[in-house]
């Protein structure tokens, strides 16, 4: 099939972004996730938690001032905004599987139709890194994954059933890819939205589990820049 | 009853530690927060067998993660490649991507090294209840995933949770920004990470600070650790 | 989600409050962390069938325990006198002496309260442990006692452990020094206590604050409690 | 029986002083036990703790500054000394249960000759304060327990079994009275120190377990003043 180009990765941390309602405390995954900071207009009062130890930030540092005792869990620079607050990493975790954070952006690797999460451990590699992923999948109130709807190589990463270890069981509530949006409702994957010059049956070859057509599909909303 | 000992070097605040020993390093990886001098004393003190226990292990040296100056980046690699860890329990051992391969994938593919992968919160539980007197506590953390393999599982409220056991250890050596002639520690910004946790789940607290100063001149709503957590401190300025 | 509320009365800050709700009141008990004039406002809110987490709880009109000037000593007591009271979780509901009997003692004695006495580690454990998503865990304290009785033992390291349980409320009640507009706290000296706690165990925090500065006024490594655990704030002379 | 003079409690908190090694975190009891502050040289570097949230202070304040923010666990006022540090209840347990403080001295209604301690609950009252002592004495490194060696009734205070309900089991070091200094062992309780003007018989003769001899029985160390 040949198909139209995929939206970028700032496309869907813009895209996620949209997700975080005003005045929630959201923890951003290392990577793609990380960049819906970006997007957030500052009237919104979107407060990031890192789970090292430092919740208030809304921004990244300046290049030019980087201070090795403000960091995020990314090992990204913050900048020294109003508000901060700063924990150990139990108090952090007390946060994250206390079910005090609203919302978790992270990457995947997989996701199943049923809400399950695979995105630390490749598992031909036999090692992978956990980090803080099982407690934030286990702890926010909601998970949103976003990644590239499927690999390099065209295998998918959205299945019935994931292959990889799994990071959490039914913890997603919505996934956020270069070509569409998807809620995980009971019955499977809701597909809501979907990239422009994409249908559905093109979103569903690339799909490795089947895609509910919500009533009213909508066109992926894309960042003006 | 135990005597806070303040030293001028980082090669004999560590001298007297023995092979086979268990160690937690402070930090939560990268820079700040980091016992780096103390670690390089631990690497130049060639003792073997060692159990580390830290959250990022082997990231910094192979990506640069959480260094201003990536080039200088120093971790936890330093003990794989001078082989003196039996065992490492951490929660973000490799870096995502598979190249270049990081010390402590090598020693796991040569079997010279046990990594014991956790969740960080599981990880960070742990070692607080292991200097908190609570031997194992219940978590959601990890249910459905490999975290619960041979863990006792038990239902509260109608909700199933794992069996997490405290996890303690002979020495700790953390970083802290101040610290004063009581061992009193204060922490700067995201530096605080497991330091506070480790130096009450060991037995023997070491810690490297910037600076030593008067209690006098400590803000005593400022501490982060008690010095009834603290047994040695070394500063290499120190001012008191 | 929570939007952070900030009230100008006391009354104000408490009159949606249901009947039959459990509350935390933080502080230790005495003066300093008590957040005395939302206690006073609960009080007249007149609300009924309460259950009571909190300290040490009907010490200081007794025998002015805790406050500078002990004639205007107020606790938990006022509620008991109102026969606002269900139920009291606490550690040290009554003195020593046996005479004169408090308010809470009279209650119990009458059958109009009932009153559950845990050990104090325990019941900041639990409290700690409602707030972080640990819904059990061993400890030793108790063991041997009668706060054993009907309660699970486990054997973990070839010793003997009781399981406690995490303890949530509807509500808390507690005090701080200094707050910003984002709920940030500062406490000061020994009012930490159970309030830090307590604000994450309660589905709704409401907090007495002496003071609120802006955010750019207040010293990050100083904050007790982040602003996500702060629902609503009340200070009566407000400078923000 | 005609007995000797007992001592004061000032002795008793005077002798129990004298046990806190140098260099020592402790937690005093309210009553009798916080008397010991008072005995204590600044050079011997002993540190209290206080459950409510507290370390390193090693005096009460001077009536004249009362701080309600600066308190001890007995709703004592404390002096702003150099080298404090504050803690919120949670952590002021972990530094108890898990083991770090080296001594708490505490009150004792009735200590067993195994060590149990009753410090709570009257049984007739039906209903006490149990406070930290449950923690204190489970997780302190020693517990040294002050009391008068009877009542005022003269009933037993050292028993083989205590009647009321327990705070610990197995958990006394030492026993400070107004007549005696007593450990724990094994065997039973060894009386170690008799108060001046008292011998063995007299001392047993008070108490309602067998008491030890220790080869060498001393004269209960007396404070001059």
């Amino acid at each position: 099939m040949n198909y139209p180009k995929k939206l970028t990765k700032e496309d869907i941390a813009y895209r996620a972004s949209i997700e975080l309602p005003k005045n929630s405390y959201v923890n951003l995954g290392i990577g793609l996730p990380s960049l819906c900071a970006k997007y957030i207009d500052k009237k919104r009062n979107i407060r990031f938690q890192a789970e090292n130890g430092v919740i208030g930030f809304s921004e990244l540092a300046d290049q030019r001032t980087l201070d090795p005792n403000l960091m995020d869990a990314g090992g990204q620079f913050l900048s020294r905004v109003p508000g901060l607050a700063f924990f150990d990493s139990a108090e952090s975790f007390d946060m994250i599987r206390g079910g005090h954070i609203d919302i978790s952006v992270l990457g995947g690797l997989q996701v199943s139709n049923k809400g399950d999460l695979a995105n630390w451990m490749i598992e031909s590699r036999g090692i992978g890194s956990i980090g803080g992923a099982m407690d934030l999948v286990a702890g926010a109130k909601q998970v949103i994954i976003t990644m590239e709807h499927v690999t390099k190589n065209n295998e998918f990463k959205i299945l019935e059933k994931c292959n990889y270890p799994l990071t959490g069981k039914k913890c997603v509530n919505k996934i956020v890819t270069d070509i569409a949006v998807m809620d995980v409702i009971k019955q499977g994957l809701l597909l809501r939205e979907i990239a422009p010059g994409w249908n559905y049956e093109m979103i569903q070859s690339l799909t490795g589990a089947k895609l509910i057509k919500n009533k009213d599909i909508k066109i992926y909303k894309v960042r003006r820049s | 009853m135990k005597e806070l000992k303040i030293f001028n070097s980082y090669k004999d605040a560590v001298k007297d530690l023995k092979n086979g020993i268990s160690i937690m390093i402070g930090g939560f990886g990268g820079e700040g927060g980091q016992p780096t001098n103390l670690m390089l004393a631990l690497r130049n003190s060639n003792i073997k067998k060692l159990t580390l226990i830290g959250n990022v292990a082997g990231i910094s040296m192979t990506t640069g993660y959480g260094w201003t100056n990536k080039k200088e980046a120093i971790d936890q690699s330093i003990f794989f490649k001078n082989k003196q860890v039996r065992k490492i329990i951490c929660s973000f051992p490799i870096p995502a991507k598979q190249k270049p391969i990081s010390e402590i994938e090598k020693a796991w593919k040569n079997k010279e090294t046990i990594v014991e992968v956790i969740p960080q919160g599981t990880l960070a539980e742990k070692i607080r209840a292991g200097g908190s007197g609570i031997p194992a506590f219940y978590t959601k953390t990890g249910l459905g995933t490999i975290v619960e393999k041979n863990k006792e599982k038990k239902i509260i409220n109608g909700k199933k949770y794992l069996l997490e056991h405290a996890l303690q250890a002979d020495v700790a050596l953390i970083k802290a920004e101040i610290a004063d002639e009581f061992g009193n520690l204060i922490y700067k910004g995201t530096s605080r990470a497991f330091n506070p946790i480790m130096a009450m789940a060991a037995k023997l607290t070491i810690v490297e600070v910037e600076k030593i100063i008067p209690s006098q001149e400590i803000d005593p709503e400022r501490i982060g650790t008690p010095g009834i957590y603290v047994n040695r401190l070394v500063c290499v300025k120190k001012t008191i």
